[in-house]
């Protein structure tokens, strides 16, 4: 029988001997003997850990990994970076790996001077005056967007482009439905932009995506002005590679810009844990959902970090907190502060260039192949219409090794196609070559 | 009663290392022009910029710019100033911070699961899905349950979710009431998430035994009552031992019964709130299935319900067809999804190790020994801090540190910094609000009879030390890295980000 | 000269966390009956122990009974106690301890390398043979060599290879000449290799510029010599100029010329040690092709030689084939295996991968800009801890000590010790032999400027302060887990296992 | 150009025109121009490091990878074990990884207190007084025992048995003939035990494995009289994990024992790094080789520990040294060391019994199937005459995902097999039928 309990027989029977008790389930005595299970749990029976890990090894062959049997092509959030080996190294120390939430600050401040950095990073990359500790991921970063914005503006109708990624505008749905929010959303037109002259009434948000899910660059002065028209704020779902390149959402006035940050190291993962940006302008501090980090001194004037304007949380204001959110993802929060720096100022410039070089060198491969390439102007992703099933393609290159691409929920004869900086001349030729024999 | 010869086993006892002087930001060691990053050469050509020309950023985002060595050194004694289990004792009560197997971590890094790309079609993530299936079935066996959602990245999110669920069962029959009955010693993400998922809160009481009041109960169980949310053991470390009659009332005005997983890690293999009568289940694997904190995540709060609230839960599921491959799969009135993918997936795995690993009988020892430690430490503890109700605690308890302050001075906040001096990590303080003074204590099973007598030993030497000198308690911690820290001066002017003018240290 | 704002990039400056009580052992720990590990469940059926009856162990050896928890927290805290490169900087000369790149570790890792059995028929490492070709191909063009073994598993061990290669190419000449000079200046390692040889030690004296004395050196160079060790740049961090002259006289007579490559790390890219004439040349892996230390090891000593001794390298040595396979190859005159397998083939595959990502430029850079951070260092601290020698230093220099002990009575142990209190690592003290209160300063190339200049300001505050308050300094260290420690009673009456009765702290 | 060179083309101007130089170049300028290379060094250009792994990646792919492509049956000093997750974790940690030698002890306490249970974990489990913190490896801790026989003996001929494995007794002839040592090796018997009774005459060593290379156990007394009559100090080369089921050399009067330390828990990783063992008794103390660790006190009275007994050690000692070693084998005996704790008293029996049965069921089912064993009395390694050429058989079972045990030199029909606690009931019965096949 595996287990963690570090007690020998003899220190169980003493342990219950002092508390009074004869036996371990004696424990359980005050509960309602009908409430009791009486029987084992039916789970299969305990393992070695070297055991359990050949399962995993197992069940792991049963998956296609990028770069051991499949090339990636796809984004839609999730994309095929590289990720540095110290990276990797730093971030996953014991010392952050096993640390609670830094309630004490004296013996986190390992912890939190990492969140402040982080914080400091991810406000700077987005062009925005602060950033929070982390959120789930970019749908609950966006709902929490939304959220900031009613509490702003206390309306409840939320404007939403197509352009923001399905899944994350059901999201928004799921989570404001219920709540009473009336969600909008604004079509895209032929170049995949969303339509803000379409924008009419008032609002609490206007929310789109810069890049959009179909990888269009949008025009956020012309949202900047729908926005303000709707008396909404505006609310930016950004790609933090891109605003490496890019103006970031900061400089065209943008209130909330929050992003999906699996871009900065985070491995693929099968979708998580991956790491909510969310960042804002100073005069929505005290709105702000989570944890916030900050500096201070001690008595003797010693600089160092705590967890701060606390009266924002769940444990303090209970049901008028700004969010429901407790355990975040503090430590991919680390993992991305620790990128950001690898990486550096010119570093991320030109891992953005590098992306945008090979993602443009596909849809000029594909183009020269016949192929039409939709959403331009595109940073990392754009994209293409098959004229046939898309799934169906998808499903067919998988099996010989490629990720061709997103799905476009709407579009049924649509991908979404990106490439990394990990991806070869060689692979992107292949690719393009195979791709476009599938194209009517 | 007997005191065993306290040992350090798991107590941070080490010495330091060198040096009292702050750690620099890493903006602070930054110097233009440096770099850590070298490029790959991938032979694709570059792209004329013309096309995103009017977008181009004008000046490079502010990041730092530091060798890869510099950055290694400054995030390894960053490390060196963080507590951690790994470190030592973490008796934080209600988080349980136990120890968090080593091999979880290959698991986590296995490339077979950890190179996976949430989009990859269906019959490329077979391995995946069966993985996600096996740990819904282990976790509706655990739980008393018949299906489950793994979307849900923590337990608040796993509450809202439920919630969510509750709304979209009493609208399926075309009813909404309005509020949701939580205990005056809930956690704050409960009244949190209530709030969250358009509902009011109503409050009920607990009682002088620290349980839920039955007579309060009764007084606020209503029409418009949706649910209630019930954490079994309850935050005091209680069992509610009435938590049938509870049930009772509440499903008779036709609400929910919600259960807040997050003091599973008492009774595992023993009870299971499905049994209790919940209809619907939260379980915070990084509690009971010791997936590590992080920090402060990430977690997972997966959800469990009855058989015929399925039809509501987040999609998609995975589920097997009839020609035994996996796929996803939309209940047919789900409240749709509450994340961008399925859940915190390395997370999941992790869990599901941990599961492989105990098996039925390891889990049930598990909690068992949970309950045993926290017993046993409260009536060592009893006579230099009695605990605030006079039940037998289950996996946690609270004690009052009322008498303490009253007597000396020393307040729940100065016995935790004390505690810190002493080589742990300190209980949670302040919570439940219903207790004054508390301190809440939750040892976990995986901390050793030497290591709960060397706590208890620090604990009895605080109290001493009050008695004797209480200034040495109040101005505590005298052995970290850094004293005690303005907390009101960094909330009344904010520094939140680094900049070159304001280094947070005037 | 510029002085640079001190900023501590690479400075252990960081605060300690918790505790001052020293660390229990694992056997203080240690509870009858408890245990970390769980049995696989193989099937395999228990075999009878009849067969080895006789044998049997009359009681399990007296191993520690630890939780895997408490083992963990053990391990955790003394690593806690415990300077390393990553956590500051470390110029401890003749140790090239620089920045030890963190993708070295995921080469160590490696399924496909780390999982392969030694006695793996050639058909099956392929991969392994290859990677060992394309390291002995790198070095011998790094060294100017012709072939090479990498089986030496440290230094020495290089050196004791190369002195048996010298004892069997005069053996295959018919001579047997008994004697090796090594200069006064020579590291320990060097006239202990040449006595395990069977040769015998002839001294050579250094000179006032800390050179090779040529007189000195024509005095004891005759038929009886069989060769000479020497490391250029010297232990002094000086670059012998005489070196062809050296080996002009070594050579007349008929003995061969043997490079410790210890100090490859000056001249990597710029200077070739075959340019300079001699035969055999070893490289210490761990030092300048940055595989970690690990504490005293692993390291790797391949050992390289020009093309006519290729005959008497250890076997076997990996070989490409006529049909493009590789396999093992023995050398016709082999002096025989000096390793039970094929050396430390992990620590080789790193440094395999440190001269990939390197290029040529990279590694010319890298020795270059490690000769320029010492030479700006000696400079820089000229003023305060003189340097030996009039001499502009290679990678390293040495200063002394003897004008600060002769004022202030502080020495250079004490100015080492002093430095620890201030988050760096010492240098190198008293060696080499032939300076007065030497301490021997290798920065390497990986410490920035602005470590240089906090390294700098370390030295002056502790120079400063030794003539202001000398005891300050004598009694240093404070700031560490434990205070100098008595060495003398340690040796007089040596603890070196643990045991119930005797835990050393009497 | 990748290097970890931090300076920025600024700074190293800087600090040249500091120390009165123009270029990088002229920092040799005291250098003959003649002996300089003039050229750029012709090895392959430069990688970033995702590239240096891909390739790594590919390497690795062209080796057969134990549970990955291959299924080991072979022992030889190096065995299949399962490595704790928990152990490979704390060994891992870059406190212990990016430390030197513990020169300054009070910054090093990490280390020397690791070494310090080292060395008691390895006296207990070899039932010796006294280990050294490590040597290379087993065949140079072989070797090193011989010096110090010969040290303490003052004569220079060695006897070894013929079932010391074939690459300990080449290392120790390697190392020792070129210094004037006598090497004799004596034979073993039909049952494959040393025929001590061959011995005669005088010497310094008496060298035996226990079980020696052909997995027989040795008759130590037998090996203890005779070394008695060569006036000789009794050399045992153990089996370190054999040591916890049977009675261990020390209980049988042995002088020095010494092993490879590898299946304390340490990767195959192709041959080494491993691990050194080297124990011996208290009265030979001041000629051990290598570094030893002591526990000693500070000034307060606090434990500390510290190398000891440094006047030994070559730096100290230089050719009178016991030894030449510096760089040892440190972050391996650090790795056994918690290896050794995690197994603890009864996991290490349990780890011994569970080999021992995995190789006896494997000889059972060759025994049944008409293959012959030899070497009996075995704990886990055993001897099959295969009757055809073993190397041949090897080859081709290594196709078929086999490594069919290692090869003994003497004799082309032999191969030494093994099994380990990884082996499964499956995968020794799928063997056994498979390698019957080929016997004659
Ligand atoms: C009783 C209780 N409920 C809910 C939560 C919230 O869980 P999470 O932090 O995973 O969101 C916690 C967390 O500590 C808790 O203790
Ligand atoms: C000059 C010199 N020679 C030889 C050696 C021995 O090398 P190793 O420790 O790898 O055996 C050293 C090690 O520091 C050295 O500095």
């Amino acid at each position: 029988m595996g287990s963690f309990v570090p007690h020998t027989d003899d220190e169980l029977a003493a342990m219950l001997a002092d508390v009074g008790l004869e036996g371990l389930d004696e424990l359980y005595e005050p509960i309602p003997a009908r409430l009791r299970l009486g029987r084992e749990l039916s789970l299969p029976h305990a393992r070695a850990e070297a055991e359990v890990l050949e399962e995993i090894e197992r069940l792991g062959s049963a998956n296609r990994a990028a770069r051991r049997d499949l090339v990636v092509f796809a984004g839609g959030g999730a994309f095929d970076h590289d990720v540095p080996a110290a990276v990797r190294a730093l971030a996953l120390q014991s010392a952050f790996v096993t640390a609670y939430t830094p309630y004490q600050p004296e013996v986190s401040q390992g912890v939190l001077q990492a969140l402040f950095e982080f914080q400091t990073l991810v406000a700077r990359l987005l062009g925005m005056d602060l950033a929070n500790a982390s959120l789930y991921d970019g749908a609950a970063a966006t709902v929490e967007a939304v959220n900031l914005a009613v509490a702003a503006t206390k309306r409840h109708r939320v404007v939403v482009s197509r352009g923001v990624a399905p899944r994350y505008r059901s999201a928004v749905a799921t989570l404001g439905r219920p709540r009473g929010l009336e969600v909008v959303e604004v079509g895209v037109d032929e170049t995949l932009a969303t339509r803000f002259a379409d924008v009419t009434g008032s609002a609490s948000a206007l929310v789109v995506a810069y890049p959009n899910a179909f990888g269009r660059l949008e025009d956020l002065r012309a949202a900047r002005d729908a926005a303000t028209a709707l008396g909404a704020l505006l609310v930016v779902v950004a790609d933090p590679l891109a605003c490496a390149l890019v103006e970031p959402p900061g400089a065209f006035g943008a209130d909330v810009v929050v992003a999906e940050g699996q871009s900065l190291g985070i491995p693929l993962s099968f979708g998580g844990p991956y790491l909510g940006l969310f960042t804002t302008r100073s005069a929505y501090v005290r709105l702000v959902p989570g944890r916030l980090v900050g500096a201070t001194v001690d008595g003797e004037g010693r600089r160092g970090y705590v967890t701060t304007l606390r009266t924002r949380e769940q444990d303090i204001r209970r049901e008028r907190a700004t969010s429901n959110v407790c355990t975040n993802q503090t430590l991919l929060a680390i993992w991305a502060a620790i990128n950001l720096s690898w990486r550096g100022r010119q570093g991320m410039v030109d891992l953005a260039r590098a992306n945008y070089d090979a993602a443009h060198y596909l849809a000029l491969r594909l183009e020269q192949l016949g192929v039409r390439v939709l959403g331009r102007p595109f940073v990392r992703e754009f994209v293409v219409d098959l004229g046939v099933d898309a799934a169906e393609v998808r499903e067919r290159l998988l099996e010989e090794g490629w990720l061709a691409g997103v799905l476009v929920p709407e579009e049924p004869t649509w991908v979404v196609l990106t490439a990394t900086e990990a991806r070869t001349k060689e692979e992107i030729d292949a690719f393009a070559e195979r791709l476009a024999k599938e194209v009517r | 009663m007997a005191h065993r010869a306290a040992r350090p086993g798991a107590q941070a006892s080490s010495a330091p290392l060198v040096g009292r002087e702050p750690e620099p930001t890493i903006f602070e060691v930054s110097v233009p022009g440096r770099r850590a990053d070298a490029p790959r050469r991938t032979g694709v050509p570059s792209a004329p910029l013309e096309e995103i020309g009017p977008w181009l950023r004008s000046e490079p985002a502010a990041l730092p710019e530091v060798s890869e060595r510099d950055l290694v050194a400054h995030y390894t004694r960053l490390a060196a100033r963080n507590y951690s289990v790994d470190l030592g004792a973490y008796p934080l009560g209600s988080c349980t911070m136990k120890y968090n197997p080593k091999f979880a971590d290959d698991i986590a890094q296995s490339p077979g699961l950890a190179r996976v790309h949430p989009a990859t079609p269906e019959s490329g993530v077979q391995g995946w899905l069966e993985l996600l299936v096996e740990l819904e079935e282990a976790l509706c066996e655990i739980t008393g349950m018949a299906a489950a959602t793994l979307q849900p990245p923590a337990g608040a999110a796993g509450e809202l979710t439920g919630l969510l669920m509750i709304k979209a069962y009493h609208r399926a029959q075309g009813r909404d009431p309005h509020a949701i009955i939580i205990p005056d010693s809930a956690h704050g993400t409960n009244p949190a998430s209530v709030t969250l998922a358009g509902y009011e809160v109503r409050t009920v009481r607990s009682d002088d035994r620290g349980l839920v009041s039955l007579s309060d109960l009764e007084r606020v169980v209503d029409d418009a009552v949706a649910g209630i949310m019930l954490t079994n053991p309850n935050t005091l470390g209680l069992f509610e031992r009435d938590v049938e009659r509870i049930l009772e009332l509440v499903h008779a005005v036709g609400a929910l019964a919600y259960y807040d997983g997050a003091n599973l890690n008492a009774i595992v293999g023993s009870v299971r709130p499905g049994d209790m009568g919940f209809d619907i289940v939260h379980s915070n694997l990084h509690k009971t299935f010791a997936t590590p904190h992080g920090g402060g995540g990430p977690g997972a709060g997966p959800v469990a319900v009855r058989a015929d609230l399925e039809r509501f839960l987040p999609g998609p599921l995975p589920r097997r067809g009839d020609d035994g491959k996996l796929r996803w799969w939309w209940p047919p009135e789900s409240i749709g999804n509450v994340h961008a993918f399925w859940g915190n997936a390395l997370v999941l795995a992790r869990a599901w190790g941990f599961l492989r690993y105990h098996g039925p009988e390891g889990l049930r020892r598990m909690s068992q020994v949970a309950v045993l430690n926290a017993r046993w430490l409260q009536q060592r503890l009893s006579r230099v801090l009695p605990s605030a109700f006079a039940e037998p605690c289950m996996h946690e308890f609270v004690v009052s540190a009322k008498t303490l302050r009253d007597t000396t001075g020393v307040r729940a906040a100065d016995v935790a910094k004390a505690l810190l001096d002493r080589g742990f990590h300190a209980p949670t303080v302040y919570f439940p609000l219903i207790v004054d003074e508390a301190l809440m204590i939750e040892p976990t099973e995986t901390e050793s009879p030497e290591t709960l007598e060397a706590l208890a030993a620090a604990f009895e030497d605080i109290v001493a030390t009050s008695e004797r000198d209480p200034a040495a308690i109040t101005s505590a911690p005298h052995a970290t890295p850094v004293g005690r820290l303005d907390e009101v001066g960094a909330a009344r002017r904010p520094v939140l980000v680094w900049s070159d003018e304001d280094d947070g240290s005037d």
